[in-house]
């Protein structure tokens, strides 16, 4: 059985490590501050007894005041996983660092929120639409795309 | 004086015979060597997790069959029980052991189509592609029988099942049980030991284990690498832990490796069916009371199940109304793509449609 | 009747030739000429059929059987068909070269029936050097079929055009090689000469590594399964007849079973003892061999995967050539130092070397892999 | 690197596969306009099928409908306080099949069709409205989630017992 972590005790940890790190940390999951999102991640992927090497997936929700992008984790050695949240406050442009160079398999999916959401991934190789062609009007999971 | 060349590239798709669906690729060929592709998607987009939005969560489950075409009933799973998560909803037992049979028949149907395309995609003409489509063929009627279509099952209901099965579906399930071994051993005999197949998928598209979990690549491609990894034994849902069944890994991560697991799943499908038909509970609700307008409390809940291309996932958001606030799919062939390039770079043009066909990807499912 | 000598030098009597046709040789020519036209074009609708229903029945299918009795007029149909299609020239395509290729495609395969025994001395032109005409003029298809890849402008078509004239160039080699030595042991160069030569035993038994090589080239060189790379239809659609549409591809398809009726007919020839058989008449047994050639080959498509190009290459020049050279050494020897061996002796030896040199090219030769570090 | 470790005889096996398919099995082929097989008792085909006699209007079947194919119009009836359906109407062209509506109809007025050749050659013909929409011999009613319906009708074919023809 996979194991999900609680993101108040990772919380903890990483707010030593990182200050400023973690927004909030509620057993579901760990709210992260976008700008430190790369170290956290990069620390959760490294650090030996944690070695989360599997990004299962990243979504994004849109709740009108903020975009939440969603990164969950696995640990395939341990059978462990964590979600972590980011938020993006500014609407018209939201930008959140990429987490493809810890992850590949964020390539593509970094790029379908891109396409959906309009949420810009800073660092992404490759930051282009992905199932909508270039040129098409705004972006449609956007709660206010009609 | 060496000869100038330069390198020309080539459209793969979106129509092309292998490409299975709508996918393009433009590959950068030197000669017959590919140097770089670049996978364009999107062919096949419908927006359905929009849509999602605008239904009740009863009156998604028929999208979701959309998504994999090959695999409806894998497809009404996930999402159901993403739900039943959400909603708190407990699946009556009976109803949980006749999905684990569906999702291995599944299974089974899934993997004969994949290896068959992949076979032909070799160059086989057709006939392992037809013979497997014979078998799946034989699932699809059971299928039938039990949701009155053959493709877009839409049998999965949250819950549980929309209906009970019908009383000649097990003697008939069992009928196709005995016969199916004798027929992958006879798929084994026509070509696993094939000189030309052998030349052809062996050390080609190798990926290591390190890589494909770095890409996010689940199911038979990760578990072609010699990483075992399966969601029914490492999280498992459903009944999973009640059965005995062995979780097939390849060697090096090739081409033959990845037709070889799916071989062997579909012997340990078979396996997990006998032993589910031996424990079905007779008697009993296949469904769970649920409000036909179901609103779950706010909140999300992921489901992940081992479907036959790997880790499939719907993320559920909810805001307490009678449609879901945000679905997210987890796309496993779109993951499963991820890799494509790194393993298909300096391969020939024929390594590349196989390589292609064996990562096994549907495209409804990689543009939604 | 003499007996089979293996290449003493004995010239072996030639058959008295059929009377000449009255009209004198133009009215000969002309009539056989139209004679083995028909016969071809018809035949290559008898061996689509057959290739159809053999292959729909290995796949569990049924076959066309609709038109005609059990489908028998099915062929024609799809003539009918495609002969009231649209001809579709691509506006990039280079036109005299688009025209050109079907036809430059097609009188070479038919050419090669002219040398072809049908009985004992039943042939349109008994030239001494009849195998060798054969080699010369099969091999001018793959101009056409270059012509057609190049002339379409379709990066496929060109990519079909161009592993077809790597192969033609490959495999011609291992083919004539293969060839050699059963000229060796007939001795002559005209198919009716081969043909008389195996008399008591067909030289698929005195030369079985010969037959297999042979058999192998010939189906990468009219690029049959698995050696059909040229027409690869999941990777390259449909290679290098993708731009052709109406007759024009009806010509390439035409051309595809006239050749493997070709190179039916020359195993037949040159292996299973042509028209040579008991009881029933000659054409009927030369018919009956061409025709079994032609179902192994179905067979074959039926079951095989397809090769890659570099495989095939390495194929040709690590496996087959150094095989043929072989073969035609032993050969040579035999024929030299033993001339008068009984064939009761011969046969298993050969048969004996050719397993040997099977096992040993297969602890060498390697195929697999191949990725170029790009 | 691979080889040809074992002589060709990988190629030989597979050719015995086909070989026997050829000489020993039948196809499995059904030639389909002349050969027809029994459907599934619970096929969900081309059409819905409504009872007039049963509705009651409630509309539970258009909101069930993800597609928005059904729609329904009622008018209350005053003098004997009930619903009275004046139109009831199905988009065939936007219906999936999914079956949603029959099974959330409470008064088992919807069926889906169990004919599947029903192609039509105009648009308008796919809108389908009232008497239409009613039972007829063209158009018989499946046994989808009406398990009475389906004991009666035609047991299934099906390829595990063996569909083969001779040639």
């Amino acid at each position: 059985m996979t194991i999900a972590l609680s993101g108040t005790e990772l919380g903890k940890r990483l707010a030593e490590k990182f200050p400023g790190s973690i927004v909030e940390s509620i057993p579901d999951c760990l709210l992260v501050n976008p700008s430190l999102l790369p170290e956290v991640a990069g620390f959760l992927k490294d650090i030996p007894d944690l070695d989360f090497n599997y990004l299962n997936y990243i979504t994004s929700v849109d709740y009108y005041e903020y975009f939440e992008v969603i990164y969950r984790l696995t640990s395939t050695k341990y059978n462990h996983s964590i979600v972590l949240k980011a938020r993006c406050y500014d609407r018209e442009n939201p930008v959140l660092p990429s987490v493809t160079e810890l992850w590949q398999g964020a390539n593509f999916q970094e790029r379908e929120i891109y396409d959906l959401m309009g949420i810009r991934f800073e660092g992404h190789p490759n930051l282009k639409r992905l199932l909508l062609w270039d040129g098409f009007a705004g972006h449609p999971l956007r709660k206010d795309y009609l | 004086m060496a000869i100038k060349t330069e390198p020309f590239v080539l459209n793969i798709g979106p129509v092309h015979p292998s490409t299975h669906g709508v996918f393009r690729m433009r590959a950068t060929l030197d000669g017959e060597v590919v140097l770089d592709i670049e996978p364009v998607i999107g062919y096949l987009h419908r927006g359905i997790e929009k849509l999602a939005e605008q239904r009740t969560f009863t009156g998604f489950i028929p999208l979701t069959d959309r998504l994999d075409y090959i695999s409806s009933m894998s497809n009404n799973m996930a999402y159901c029980m993403a739900v039943e998560k959400l909603a708190g909803v407990k699946v009556p037992e009976r109803a949980q052991y006749l999905r684990v049979i569906i999702a291995e028949m599944q299974r089974i149907a899934n993997h004969l189509i994949a290896n068959g395309s992949f076979l032909n995609d070799c160059g086989a003409y057709f006939t392992p592609f037809l013979y497997m489509f014979r078998e799946r063929e034989k699932v699809v009627d059971l299928f039938e029988m039990l949701s009155g279509q053959r493709l877009t099952y839409n049998f999965m209901r949250i819950g549980g099942l929309s209906q009970d099965i019908p009383d000649e579906f097990l003697p008939a399930l069992r009928r196709f049980l005995d016969k199916m071994p004798a027929f992958i051993d006879e798929y084994d005999r026509l070509l696993k030991e094939n000189e030309v197949l052998l030349a052809r998928t062996r050390g080609v598209g190798i990926i290591t284990a390190e890589k494909a979990l770095n890409c996010s690549i689940s199911g038979p491609v990760l578990r072609s690498t010699g990483y075992s990894w399966d969601l029914r034994k490492a999280d498992p849902y459903l009944l999973y832990d009640r059965f005995n069944f062995d979780v097939p890994v390849g060697m090096q991560g090739d081409c033959y490796d990845r037709f070889r697991v799916r071989m062997e799943e579909m012997r340990q499908s078979v396996r997990i069916i006998e032993q589910a038909l031996k424990d079905l509970p007779l008697k009993g609700a296949v469904r769970a009371d649920v409000p036909q307008r179901l609103h779950p409390p706010k909140g999300e809940a992921y489901a992940h199940i081992e479907s036959p291309k790997g880790e499939l996932g719907f993320h559920v958001v909810s805001d307490n109304s009678i449609a879901p606030y945000r679905v997210h799919i987890r796309p496993t062939s779109l993951l499963n793509l991820t890799a494509l390039r790194e393993m298909v770079r300096g391969w020939k043009v024929a390594d590349l449609i196989v390589i292609f066909g064996s990562i096994d990807i549907c495209l409804g499912e990689v543009d939604r | 009747m003499m007996m089979p000598d293996f290449g003493t030098g004995a010239r072996i009597a030639l058959a008295p030739l059929p009377p000449d046709w009255p009209g004198g040789f133009w009215w000969h020519w002309l009539f056989f000429t139209v004679l083995v036209l028909a016969f071809v074009l018809s035949m290559v609708m008898g061996v689509i059929y057959i290739e159809r229903r053999v292959l729909a029945r290995m796949q569990s299918r049924l076959g066309p059987n609709r038109t005609g009795p059990f489908g028998l007029l099915q062929a024609v149909a799809d003539a009918v068909k495609v002969l009231i299609k649209e001809n579709i020239v691509p506006a990039a395509a280079d036109k005299v070269v688009h025209w050109l290729a079907p036809v430059v495609a097609f009188a070479p395969v038919v050419m090669v029936f002219a040398v072809v025994p049908f009985a004992n001395g039943a042939l349109l032109a008994d030239l001494n050097i009849g195998i060798l005409y054969v080699v010369a003029v099969s091999s001018i298809a793959s101009v056409g079929i270059f012509m057609a890849g190049w002339g379409s402008s379709n990066k496929y078509a060109l990519l079909g055009g161009m592993r077809d004239v790597a192969s033609i160039v490959s495999y011609e080699i291992p083919l004539v090689l293969a060839i050699l030595g059963v000229v060796l042991v007939a001795g002559s160069l005209s198919l009716n000469d081969i043909v008389q030569a195996q008399q008591n035993i067909p030289f698929i038994l005195v030369q079985p590594l010969g037959f297999l090589l042979f058999f192998t080239a010939a189906c990468a060189e009219i690029n049959r399964s698995p050696f059909d790379l040229l027409e690869a239809d999941s990777e390259l659609t449909a290679g290098f007849h993708t731009e052709y549409s109406g007759m024009k591809f009806a010509m390439f398809y035409l051309v595809e079973y006239a050749e493997a009726l070709a190179v039916s007919a020359v195993v037949a020839t040159l292996f299973l003892g042509g028209w040579q058989g008991p009881v029933l008449p000659p054409w009927l047994w030369f018919l009956g061999k061409v025709f079994f050639v032609f179902l192994v080959m179905v067979w074959v498509r039926a079951t095989m995967p397809r090769v890659r190009i570099d495989q095939l290459m390495a194929f040709a020049w690590k496996c087959l050539f150094p095989l043929a050279l072989l073969n035609l050494l032993l050969t040579a020897a035999e024929v030299a130092l033993w001339p008068g061996a009984m064939p009761l002796i011969v046969i298993p030896i050969n048969f004996a070397i050719a397993g040997l040199l099977i096992i040993i090219w297969s602890k060498f030769f390697k195929l697999g892999w191949g990725r170029v570090e790009v | 690197m691979s080889k040809f470790e074992r002589y060709g005889l990988g190629i030989l096996k597979g050719m015995t596969v086909t070989i026997r398919q050829l000489l020993l099995r039948h196809p499995t082929v059904v030639q389909y306009p002349e050969q027809r097989l029994n459907t599934s008792r619970r096929i969900r085909g081309n059409e819905l099928i409504w009872s007039r006699e049963r509705c009651t209007g409630c509309a539970t079947c258009a909101k069930a409908c993800p597609q928005g194919a059904i729609e329904i119009v009622t008018s209350s009836n005053t003098n004997n306080n009930k619903y009275e359906v004046e139109t009831y109407r199905v988009d065939t062209g936007y219906c999936i099949q999914c079956g949603l509506c029959v099974e959330a109809c409470p008064y088992d007025a919807l069926f889906l069709g169990s004919s599947y050749e029903r192609a039509k050659y105009r648009r308008g013909d796919i809108v389908q409205s009232d008497d239409a929409l009613l039972e007829s011999p063209e158009r018989p009613a499946s046994g989808y989630y009406h398990p009475r319906l389906a004991e009666k009708m035609p047991e299934q074919t099906l390829l595990i017992d063996k569909i083969t023809e001779k040639r």
